[in-house]
């Protein structure tokens, strides 16, 4: 027990150092372009991370998270189209929209079930999809691109594709650190122990929805801090962002990962990146490919890709 | 030339071993081409890239320097292909962005790739914005402004007396557009106005509207696969009477899919294989031998665009962006349009006609050009483009 | 004065009446018994009492208040918990969480979400002691699914223990346990007469007879007899049910 | 206006029979294998293109929808035994992942087949046309087959699941699993019956629509959610559930599309309807569907979890 945290302890170290020392590198092989890629990857790390604590430790398979990066992003093009560009407004803005279409939805969603569960929230997913496909105010389904990027203290100091990107990495970094905390805190104990048997926490007193409830509302204001740095990354916001393909993908992301495991969250976000970044440079048909790696990963793997390995070595 | 794809491991080992790869020498041209190549709306980009590719065969090095194309795929995903724009214009180094097909994707890689000191040309899109307020002077387009084809009908409907007429559109952004490019030209009265949604199967409940009302005509816009569903439905709901204007909604990428269902349709647009020049004809017969289909527009802009690259890059006699961009203003190509040049906004000043769905001898089905709308017809949005 | 008292209890699947107008008086401090046949709605009345299944109609009055209609978490934190027949436990938790759970369900706000769990004293040490009221300290570090089932049944009933009910209602404790496992079982229950009212619904007869103070007979969702356990030995009503002759 | 309302009534019934075929073989394998399926899409989009196909081979729409019935229940079969199989007692998240990798592969395999232009097939000229109905409106006869096919489709599945053994295992099923197991009945090759079941349902229905709807890669996608909105509202498992949710879902849309406008009109300026009514309509099954399950969360008649 202790020594697995330690473990943690050290692999999250590791990772995130080598996340801070990317630019560097980056910089000494004359490739600024993979910190773009980075920064990407953060936002969906960011995402994954946030969709793990609701999947893999809630035991709630959500297939519509993709709409709280849509609602991240749009809290950017809206807040920036009235004149705050104010990266801190943002983020507010994002958080307590993600949190109340959480609190809505979730409200509702988690009076069902197993199946109906996935089903409801892609159907939610789905309506904040047309919702933002025929707001002509904003560019419908054409979107909107941004002016220019976020600013801190006024300053458009995101400008700087570095700074984007160690901005997007502090997030990553904090929110990381909070979801270790709440998964081993009071509440995350309830919130696992009603994964493993909802009817003995029932029988021990608790009462599993509001805990659910309130676990699916802080993973949406966090999926919603993703969908801020994607809307700086890609200096551009539309409807796409929330299509729910890409639900699918942060699914694939977590399971990728492992599920139930916050650095396997952030693991899998690369990997599924990279992977499709790779692979479409492969070949043109690279789905086949892709499609073919998950049905193989669920297949043959409990705990995702590193599962995988683990288990070829015994 | 060479045509290539890029291998993501092959430029992370050499970007890692050789250092700077994106430096921009004079002698060696690199293009780029980001169209849709996967998901619904891929069969017009690959209409696209073969167009693109018809013509890169002909022209060889384009203006006599050695060629690099690299063709990507932006899987109609905004933020896919704000991505990879800025990956061809940081890492692969190119002069020159072709794409994209569709204004979604416009506005998401307009910024990457000419604040990147590339020059980006659409072979398609034509957003309002891009035409009028941001105008740009890296970007071109060898298409269209999209309000155009709808104003096109607009035009026609005015001019054949129609006093009632039936809108359809999806419901979203270009959708929205399009109707209103209709009424920018036409005064007359309007029966009913009905947005669909995105992607909607099924139109009998629109149909059904059309039929009680009884229009003098109905004018749709529908790309796609919507606009396959709806030829065949208004087919079958028998309303063949009311006369069907349209654009982007029968052309030679949905035709095979609507085949006889739309015979004596009428669309709007700035080009029709039949179109009488010389050129024309030998893109047309050199593009059904190589691909076995009828090209459609989207074809034929991205032909285009490879030659007006091509004698832009031998006028400019390098690869100097200033120098470029001031060659490709003048339009130092012959287009298979015949007269084609570049307004202040970098739109094309170009005609316009009415095509009509015909099926041609060998079988096939085709537009063909009834009648001349607009001549040398800029787009409205020029005036408001202050270009610096 | 009655801890619990049941009045007019109903349920019926469709056309069967699982729990028929039942009525039930069990006093503060005692230990009783539910026994009946197989099919009489023993496990459906824990349920109903519990809150885990609605009730069609009547009354479940705990130490005074009305519970029908209030969900099962509303009930435990009343003061009534439960056991389950088939072991209910967290199987990927430590023995000592399970038990650390339910003592956290009672002892302040669980929307906490930052400080650690783990280092939360007084949970641990509350758990501790439940552990070794059943004699499972050793154990407290092993994940709970690899437990022998008879260690199962005593954390469950650890489990119960930690959320401190006034009312323990333990649904056939000794289900499927080996001789030894249930004599340590029965010890553990006898060492809690009297401190906790304990309602018990068990097949094993000898260990119902050694326990209770009162025992009630329930056939066909009715209580048919209730007594000392040499009267309900003597009563024909209950031989009836039981032997089928009279 | 009571003419066209009607006829709109008609339409919200044909667009629900449409739902219901594609949506009836999606909830047997959702309720009854407790298998979340998000290939089924695919499935149906694979039946159109094969009808595409087979028709030009036999040189008859007729032979080729036929033909279709047999190819998919063939694909049914042998994706079971390929995936499925071994995904039965996973978690429903397991199956999710799985089925959106078939769902990429598919639509791969579909694009590299028949290429990402939209293809083409014509019903037979005596049931392409439309008769007439009231004053100037107009029904196509095609659509009038496909309510027909839809109406026999689920006149057919009740008599099956009503009147027959394999129908009684599969009312078992959906109930308890465990109980039909412990009668003797081979639960796995139940499992293999529905599944291929579903999937010829499926592509019947692809191949069905195929004359009236654009056959291309992205078909598939376009139904699935809807058909998921079906089953969820009509209550998973349950075949008449999903023919009440297909009719439902229909209607609500057909009528809030042609209607919605005027209603909202009724109660406030024009230009604001207009918006107003262009943002409502695409949410409106929705919509439907939350409120339906915020009050009944196991759908209309889903059984009590």
């Amino acid at each position: 027990m202790i020594r697995a945290l330690r473990q943690r302890r050290v692999a999250a170290t590791l990772l995130f150092l080598a996340f801070a020392l990317l630019p560097i590198i980056a910089a000494a092989a004359g490739d600024p372009y993979l910190v773009i890629v980075a920064t990407r990857i953060l936002a969906f790390a960011i995402a994954a991370l946030a969709l793990d604590l609701i999947l893999g430790y809630g035991g709630m398979v959500s297939f519509g998270h993709a709409a709280y990066l849509g609602i991240g992003a749009y809290s950017v093009a809206i807040l920036s189209g009235a004149g705050v560009t104010d990266l801190g407004a943002h983020l507010a803005a994002a958080v307590v929209a993600g949190a109340l279409f959480a609190l809505l939805t979730g409200a509702i969603s988690l009076r069902t079930r197993g199946i109906y569960f996935i089903m409801i929230t892609l159907a939610f997913a789905q309506m904040a999809y047309f919702f933002f496909v025929s707001l002509s105010a904003y560019g419908g389904d054409d979107g909107v691109t941004l002016a220019a990027r976020s600013t801190v203290l006024g300053r458009d100091w995101l400008r700087d594709d570095r700074v984007l990107y160690y901005t997007a990495l502090a997030l990553l970094v904090g929110l990381y650190l909070l979801c270790v905390a709440i998964t081993g805190s009071r509440f995350g104990r309830v919130l696992t122990g009603t994964r493993e048997n909802p009817v003995r926490m029932e029988a021990v007193g608790f009462t599993p929805f509001r805990y659910q409830l309130t676990a699916f509302v802080i993973s949406g204001a966090m999926t919603a801090v993703a969908g801020v740095m994607l809307a700086n990354q890609a200096s551009y916001v539309s409807p796409a962002f929330m299509n729910w393909h890409r639900s699918g993908e942060l699914v694939v992301m977590v399971v990728l990962g492992g599920i139930g495991n916050l650095l396997g969250a952030i693991a899998g976000a690369t990997l599924a990146l990279l992977l499709e970044e790779w692979l479409a440079v492969l070949t043109d048909h690279w789905p086949l490919i892709f499609g073919t790696l998950l049905i193989l990963v669920v297949m043959f793997s409990r705990d995702g890709l590193t599962g995988l390995f683990r288990g070829r070595r015994g | 030339m060479t045509l290539t794809r890029t291998t993501f491991a092959v430029l992370a080992s050499a970007t890692c071993l050789a250092g700077p790869a994106a430096a921009q020498d004079d002698d060696k041209l690199t293009i780029g081409v980001l169209l849709t190549l996967s998901g619904p709306g891929a069969a017009l980009g690959e209409m696209a890239r073969n167009g693109f590719q018809l013509a890169a065969e002909e022209i060889g090095d384009f203006g006599g320097i050695p060629t690099e194309i690299i063709v990507v795929d932006d899987e109609q995903k905004p933020d896919v292909a704000a991505n990879k724009a800025r990956e061809l214009v940081e890492r692969d180094g190119a002069d020159i962005v072709v794409g994209p097909i569709f204004s979604n994707i416009a506005g998401a890689i307009v910024q990457p790739v000419t604040e990147g000191d590339a020059i980006l040309i659409s072979p398609n899109a034509g957003p309002s914005n891009l035409a009028g307020t941001d105008c740009n002077k890296a970007f071109f387009a060898t298409s269209y402004q999209n309000d155009q084809m709808h104003e096109v009908m607009g035009a026609h409907a005015q001019a054949q007396g129609f006093q009632n007429v039936f809108l359809l559109a999806p419901n979203y952004q270009a959708g929205q557009d399009s109707l209103a490019g209709f009424k920018n030209s036409y005064e007359g009265g309007v029966a009913g106005e009905i947005f669909t949604q995105l992607g909607q199967l099924d139109y009998s409940a629109e149909l059904a509207q059309i039929a009680a009302m009884q229009p003098d005509a109905v004018f749709a816009f529908m790309p796609g696969g919507m606009g396959v569903n709806l030829v065949r439905q208004y087919r079958q709901a028998g309303l063949e009477g009311i006369p069907f204007l349209s654009a982007f909604t029968v052309d030679e990428s949905t035709l095979p899919a609507q085949a006889d269902a739309a015979l004596g349709f009428f669309g709007g647009s700035n080009w029709a294989p039949d179109l009488d020049t010389p050129e024309n004809a030998a893109f047309v017969q050199a593009y059904e031998a190589a691909y076995d289909q009828v090209p459609a527009v989207y074809a034929m802009q991205a032909y285009d665009a490879a030659h007006l690259i091509d004698g832009a890059v031998k006028q400019a006699g390098g690869t100097d962006r200033d120098a470029l961009i001031a060659a490709l203003e003048d339009a130092p190509f012959t287009s298979v349009r015949g007269d084609f040049s570049f307004g202040p906004n970098h739109f094309p000043i170009q005609d316009f006609y009415l095509t009509k769905v015909v099926q041609r001898e060998d079988g096939k089905f085709a537009t063909s050009i009834v009648e001349k709308i607009f001549e040398d017809y800029q787009d409205t949005y020029a005036a408001d483009c202050q270009m610096n | 004065m009655s801890l619990l008292s049941v009045r007019g209890l109903r349920k019926s699947y469709g056309a069967l009446k699982v729990t028929d107008d039942l009525d039930l008086e069990v006093a503060e401090g005692e230990l009783h018994a539910i026994i009946g046949p197989n099919g009489a709605g023993k496990s459906t009345l824990i349920a109903q009492l519990s809150g885990q299944a609605r009730s069609d109609g009547g009354s479940v009055r705990f130490a005074g208040a009305e519970m029908m209609g209030k969900p099962m978490p509303a009930r435990v934190r009343a003061g009534m918990s439960r056991s389950f027949q088939i072991t209910s436990i967290l199987p990927a938790f430590t023995v000592l969480d399970n038990v650390a759970v339910a003592v956290q369900a009672r002892d302040g706000s669980s929307f906490r979400f930052l400080r650690s769990v783990a280092r939360e004293a007084r949970l641990n040490e509350q758990a501790m002691q439940a552990l070794a009221q059943v004699g499972l300290q050793d154990r407290a570090d092993l994940r709970a699914g690899s437990l022998s089932h008879g260690e199962k049944r005593a954390l469950e009933l650890a489990i119960a223990l930690a959320t401190r009910p006034r009312l323990l209602l333990l649904d056939e404790p000794l289900a499927g346990t080996s001789g030894a496992e249930a004599e340590r079982l029965v010890e553990v229950m006898a060492a809690l007469k009297g401190r906790v009212t304990l309602v018990l619904i068990e097949h094993d007869m000898d260990a119902v007879f050694a326990l209770a103070d009162r025992i009630s007979v329930l056939v066909y969702g009715r209580i048919v007899a209730t007594g000392t356990p040499d009267q309900v030995r003597a009563d024909p009503k209950v031989r009836a049910a039981y032997l089928g002759d009279g | 206006m009571t003419s066209l309302f009607l006829l709109q009534l008609l339409n919200g019934v044909q667009l629900g029979i449409l739902l219901f075929l594609i949506a009836a073989g999606l909830t047997l394998v959702f309720g009854i294998m407790d298998f979340v399926n998000l290939a089924h899409g695919v499935i149906y989009m694979v039946g159109a293109y094969l009808v595409v196909s087979l028709s030009a081979w036999t040189g008859s729409y007729g032979w080729g929808l036929l033909l279709v019935l047999p190819a998919t229940l063939l694909i049914g079969l042998l994706a079971e035994a390929l995936i499925f199989r071994r995904l039965y007692d996973r978690p429903h998240l397991d199956q999710v992942l799985a089925t959106f990798g078939l769902v990429m592969i598919v639509t791969e395999l579909v694009e590299i087949i028949w290429g990402t232009s939209p293809l083409l097939v014509t019903a037979p000229d005596a049931l392409s046309g439309s008769i007439p109905l009231m004053g100037p409106l107009r029904y196509p006869v095609f659509r009038l087959v496909v309510i027909g096919a839809g109406l026999l489709t689920a006149v057919g599945l009740w008599l099956v699941i009503t009147r027959t053994r394999i129908g009684m295992r599969l009312r078992a099923g959906a109930s308890n699993r465990a109980m039909v197991a412990a009668l003797g009945v081979d639960i796995g090759r139940l499992f293999t019956v529905i599944f291929a079941f579903g999937a010829m349902l499926a592509g019947f229905a692809g191949a069905l629509v195929a004359p009236i709807l654009s056959v291309d890669p992205g078909m598939g996608e376009s139904v699935l959610i809807l058909a998921f909105v079906v089953i969820v509202i009509g209550g998973i498992g349950s075949v008449k559930g999903a023919f009440a949710g297909a009719l439902l879902v229909g209607l609500v849309d057909t009528l809030g599309r042609s209607f919605g406008p005027i209603v909202l009109r009724s109660v406030m300026e024009p230009s604001a309807a207009a918006q107003t009514g262009r943002v409502l309509a695409p949410m409106l099954v929705y919509l439907l569907m939350a409120a339906i399950l915020a009050a009944r969360p196991q759908g209309l008649f889903g059984a009590r979890p």
